[in-house]
């Protein structure tokens, strides 16, 4: 047990930051402006190829489809250097985490071949098509249809929550291709391209006054009947095992930029004189403890992860992180004082440490809500009895 | 003793919830959000014409000499229907302000236009940062009257207000405060609303460039005054807190509805204990918070200073309390839909933010109640 | 909608404080002093008597069955100056507040004149036997069965959790007289002795040292014909309405506690300079002002008892002050600080605020825990839909 | 990096965890609740046979030259046993303090007996308010060698320690600490073991009426010994938190099981989402607090004075706070049972609670988190 790194990891980091600080003073200094906006989507795609140009697209890959092998440590040295970098989190996140890491555990050689490459090389930027109106935490109970035509799938439905739709070439879904089917069984999933007219996207606008997310309208829609991964009706499986890899590393990343998130924080507090109230250094302390341990708690993860032997400590992860990101929203306000209330600009739209207040009530919603992350850990890992079904 | 609404008041409080449900049915927040004024002028209208913005007020000041109960029945049944209005600013901060400060003659005078609706009143009661009565504007004598320079902040309906009454530090004696009022339009008076996270608490910061003010515009000064001016605010918190119990409430009932109708793994959420009990907790709050809100206003009417303050104090952090964790838990129980721009749940949360705000944080009152209980 | 007391409240209070300081500074001068025990029954049971012989019994009732037709306000003077005079709560309380308001709903006229002027009088004290070792919080699943033998119910089973059975003269039980009966069917409300050789009772010790409550063998335990309230399989409806009474205005007294010990513990706070620590002055400060909730919610929910509108704020009351007072009891030992682990003599006996941090453990959990409660919150105030049983 | 135990670690563990089953099993601690020394004295010399009285000391003075991760996986387990012994005492505290502040050479004579488990010694470093180095004992010159007045509160085992290392204010310089040592016989000390809460955890309180101090019993002055000490106090604190983790943890286990066995309603009370949902925050908190010892442990070792303290005072926050709510869980989840004094329950609630004050408060150790962040 050792947390220190190597000097090839240093010389790792070391170079990853450079590289890093040369192109965000030069051509790519507007990803950390306060108000850069993730709608700009022309520079995100670009920066996304100048990731994978650099071989900095996907580090954990195999050098065969364009990743470097790169060791655990390395690539928590690449999440921490990008958040300590002021980055926001990776615009093809959807795509390199969860995508990637289902294709590399149930895709077939062809689909990786034809996948993988190009989200290193930042060229394919992908959604995630699972969540419906009637399916959110029950999402068994998904009511998207799917059926076999010639040599392709149609798909009919709904999805929503679908993040940055617009800027996604391609969504991963889940549909029902065993007609009359319920639950779990008789879904399947499917790789279907977004630029086609049977996908209709309608964004949908969030308290924060952002469009981050989108409604999907699936309206005949096609693919190629290659583009499912795994078999048809083994779907569910597929897509637990993607929801999996989303408490994967991507969360240190997380981790850092909310160390960010907080050393700003800090530093407003000592600026307006909030630091020296006691409650408010108290509950930053806190804070500081708090983020601590989640760090302490990623590490374990990852590392158990990396070994093969994942355990409860990745199940209750996100459980731990959201509800410490949402207390920290309203330590935000708290140190801010009212001022924080007041809009930057002449439109709703918040940025910065105040925007979390309202940003960070998702994150007890998103990817699992705190109620299912415990059912979760209570049945799958602690063995406890399901509930009856009504 | 008798904690219960007389006839009266139970008769006042179905007036008032059959008044907001003509005039803010659910939905009607939504128009309020892109306005500019930030309230509905009809609905105000119709509001005066109840007769409402004199009930606290003494007969002899052109009131109904009814008292804090009174006001609280009208105010949570404003945050229930999520109903912005400037009723607070107007009866309940600028008019008592007027009856604490100036002479009676005077107070009959300028109350006469706010009662009657004629006009919108205001207080600029808190400074830069919001705390009430911790002012950034200071009045000093100039020639033979006197001139306004510095700021307020978060001023209820300061934007659309046709008299603007204003606290300001003495400059002569820096303990003591004092109370006048500006038109809208004074020369050397800037009036901004920005975008607030709360777009249905529309508030307005004030700048002072050298305002000319008349000494007759001064209506009270001395030591007394930040002892009045903080007796209003006391009764305005717990105003406040009515409204949050309103507000609250609303959330209840908006996650009660979902909790009913929204399937998952074959039954409605609501039969889930982890909804269900969150729902039992709230109600705990809502409840709690309403018993809170009216002892208090019981306390207040018929207490001293030190009740007042004890009351205001008390109301207040519990119905932010209250407030907050219930409205968080709506979000929470509708999920992604409890997110979104369209449902009602974030202008409860934001409103929730906001009431919790108004004339300080809750951390501050309880610093005040620590004072209160002598934990030197 | 009126706090202020009237000219005739404020003097009935000042003829029984002036009654409780002469009895206090008297002969019951033992009741307060700080390690009075709760054991000591001859003593409460001569405090019982003399309260009956002023009037104190039990103001509340008519005065033909030995109360004084007390007002609402005079019920919560009367608690209030019984806590005030630093009395711990009512030794008969279960007989007055909880056997009493049942007899005055449920019982017949004979029942009435047998039971309830004994119980003003202070001359017979009343033990609960409801709860079971598998009947807690589903109370619904009792296993005692009582059967007619002649003129007589004949009792077996087991009881637990009943509070000074050694001081109890009886006992009101809930068994199972239909046999073959499941749940809340087929039970009865039964009055039986406690001094008879059927009934053998086994004291628990608690985790504060005390033995404050029992296990009860029923084994034989017999009870006149006579001596059942309702009818024959009615016994749920009667139970319920006696758990129902136990949130009345008892709790008010206990609210009126929690003043005195929350006084006590402001007290030690400023004498050991604690008060001045920032954190501990706001929690003190919170303490205060959820005592004062506390206080204004069970004048409202007496008010509407009273008028015969009782409402949710009846229903939350335990929920709020349970949870109070068990943040109370944290409060106590960081204010008290290590000191308070140490115990006043050589027993396992603690008294005074340290106690209450073991103590109020239980207050989410007697008469019904924080889940019940919630769970009966949520049906039957709320309308949400039941669980399925298993 | 590598964040997971190695094979040795591992192995460790398997030995510890083997080592407290058999001589600690369910039920054991019962009898140390009526136990004068409070602690199984048969389990102790087979401890001390296992060899890790010095696992975390190096070579040079007679330890194995492992880590403070080896010492947490044995404290660990002794805490998931409810296990006392003078452990953290001998081995964690006094062995640490000697190392710190003697002469190399004196050291090894001072330890060697502790080592072999010929002695049980302890670590005085607590004042009467159980705060870490706010001292209440006072060394002063006399005639030839010293006098030690005043008091220790909370010695860890101090009732049957053989040999008393106590932590002094110099009387010559008030910004200095010492350390001396004492036979427990030494006149003018009184050792008392009053009850306590937590009967698991036992610690003596002592008395100095002008106990004589020879000069060799006073093994460090001077300003580097409040530091040296620090950093004893602060690993201390870091494997009480792994402590904790294995209090926490057999919390979950007890009440996993009983959420698993206990029906009502007709069902085992684990399948309501009121009880799965609190044993889920449970396994939370275990879960968290474990990362967080270990991670405490790692930084400690590998990383400078200011990592100590940061880890510590991380890890001692955080281990409260979990295993505190998972004892107070652990009483609600099992209902009555769970008050009572035949169950487990409240040895774990009050073991919580004394652990959570080993040392000082968890809101102390806040206060200092915030000093190291430069909150100024």
């Amino acid at each position: 047990m050792r947390l220190g790194a190597s000097p090839a990891d240093d010389a790792f980091r070391a170079e990853l930051a450079s590289w890093l600080a040369a192109q965000l003073d030069g051509r790519f200094a507007r990803l950390r402006q306060p108000d850069f906006n993730r709608n700009e989507f022309a520079l995100l795609r670009a920066w996304e190829r100048a990731l994978g140009e650099a071989g900095y697209g996907c580090i954990a890959w195999p050098a065969a489809l364009g990743g470097r092998d790169a060791s655990l440590t390395q690539r928590v040295i690449f999440a921490e250097e990008w958040a300590r970098a002021g980055l926001t989190p990776r615009p093809n996140h959807i795509g390199i985490e969860l995508l990637g890491a289902t294709l590399l555990a149930h895709g077939s050689d062809d689909q990786k071949a034809r996948f993988l490459p190009p989200l290193a090389a930042g060229t394919e930027f992908w959604a995630q098509g699972f969540s419906e109106p009637n399916a959110g935490s029950d999402l068994s109970n998904i009511q998207t249809r799917a059926r076999l035509d010639g040599d392709a799938w149609v798909l009919d439905g709904q999805k929503v929550w679908t993040s940055w739709a617009h800027n996604a070439d391609w969504m991963f879904v889940l549909a029902r291709t065993t007609p009359g089917s319920r639950g779990a069984k008789g879904l399947s999933f499917l790789l279907v391209p977004m630029r086609q007219p049977g996908v209709i996207i309608r964004p949908i606008r969030q308290m924060t006054g952002d469009e981050e997310f989108n409604e999907i309208f699936l309206d005949g829609a096609r693919t190629d009947a290659a583009n499912i991964v795994g078999a048809p009706g083994d779907g569910w499986a597929v897509a637990m095992a993607t929801l999996t890899f989303e408490r994967g590393v991507s969360t240190l990343g997380l981790q850092t930029r909310y160390r960010r998130e907080l050393d700003q924080l800090i530093a407003a507090a000592k600026a307006n004189g909030r630091a020296r109230d006691p409650l408010l250094r108290h509950r930053l302390a806190r804070a500081e403890i708090g983020l601590s341990v989640m760090r302490a708690n990623c590490l374990r993860m990852l590392a158990n992860i990396d070994r093969g032997t994942p355990g409860r400590e990745g199940a209750v992860n996100k459980l731990y992180y959201g509800s410490w990101h949402q207390r920290f929203g309203e330590l935000v306000m708290d140190v801010l004082g009212r001022a924080a209330e007041i809009a930057p600009g002449p439109d709703y739209a918040y940025q910065g440490l105040p925007k979390i207040f309202l940003q960070s009530r998702a994150d007890t919603i998103y990817a699992g809500t705190n109620e299912i992350q415990r059912n979760i850990i209570a049945e799958r890992w602690l063995g406890l009895p399901r509930e009856p079904r009504g | 003793m008798d904690f219960a609404f007389t006839d009266e008041q139970q008769m006042l409080q179905d007036a008032a919830r059959g008044f907001f449900a003509r005039h803010a049915p659910p939905g009607a927040a939504r128009a309020r959000l892109t306005d500019a004024a930030g309230y509905d002028p009809a609905t105000w209208r119709a509001l005066v014409e109840m007769g409402w913005l004199g009930l606290d007020l003494p007969e002899a000041a052109g009131g109904l000499g009814l008292g804090l109960v009174e006001m609280a029945i009208i105010l949570e049944q404003a945050g229930e229907s999520l109903c912005p209005l400037p009723f607070l600013a107007s009866a309940g901060l600028a008019a008592r302000a007027v009856l604490a400060t100036a002479e009676a003659d005077r107070a009959r005078q300028l109350l006469a236009p706010i009662l009657s609706g004629e006009i919108i009143a205001t207080l600029a009661g808190c400074g830069r940062e919001g705390v009430a009565l911790q002012l950034d504007a200071t009045l000093r004598r100039d020639g033979g009257g006197f001139r306004l320079d510095g700021a307020a902040g978060f001023v209820p309906f300061g934007h659309v207000a046709d008299m603007l009454f204003i606290a300001a530090r003495d400059a002569d004696d820096p303990s003591a405060l004092c109370l006048l009022h500006l038109a809208p339009d004074a020369p050397g008076l800037t009036i901004d609303r920005p975008v607030q996270m709360d777009l249905l608490r529309p508030e307005a910061q004030l700048r002072f460039d050298a305002v000319a003010v008349p000494p007759a515009a001064v209506l009270g000064a001395g030591p007394g005054v930040a002892a009045a001016l903080r007796r209003v605010i006391d009764r305005a918190t717990i105003l406040t807190t009515a409204e949050q119990v309103g507000g609250a409430q609303r959330c209840l009932d908006l996650s009660l509805d979902h909790a009913r109708q929204r399937i998952a793994f074959g039954r409605p959420i609501g039969s889930f204990q982890a909804i269900k009990h969150r729902l039992a907790d709230m109600a705990m709050q809502v409840e709690t918070a309403r018993s809170a809100a009216y002892y208090a206003a019981c306390l207040a009417q018929e207490g001293d200073d030190r009740a007042l303050a004890y009351a205001a104090t008390m109301a207040k952090v519990h119905g932010s309390d209250a407030f907050s964790q219930c409205a968080g838990d709506t979000i929470q129980i509708h999920g992604g839909i409890g997110f979104t721009w369209e449902h009602d749940a974030h202008l409860l949360f934001k409103q929730a933010h906001s009431a919790s705000r108004l004339f300080g944080s809750s951390d501050a009152a309880c610093q005040r109640m620590a004072d209160l209980m002598e934990l030197a």
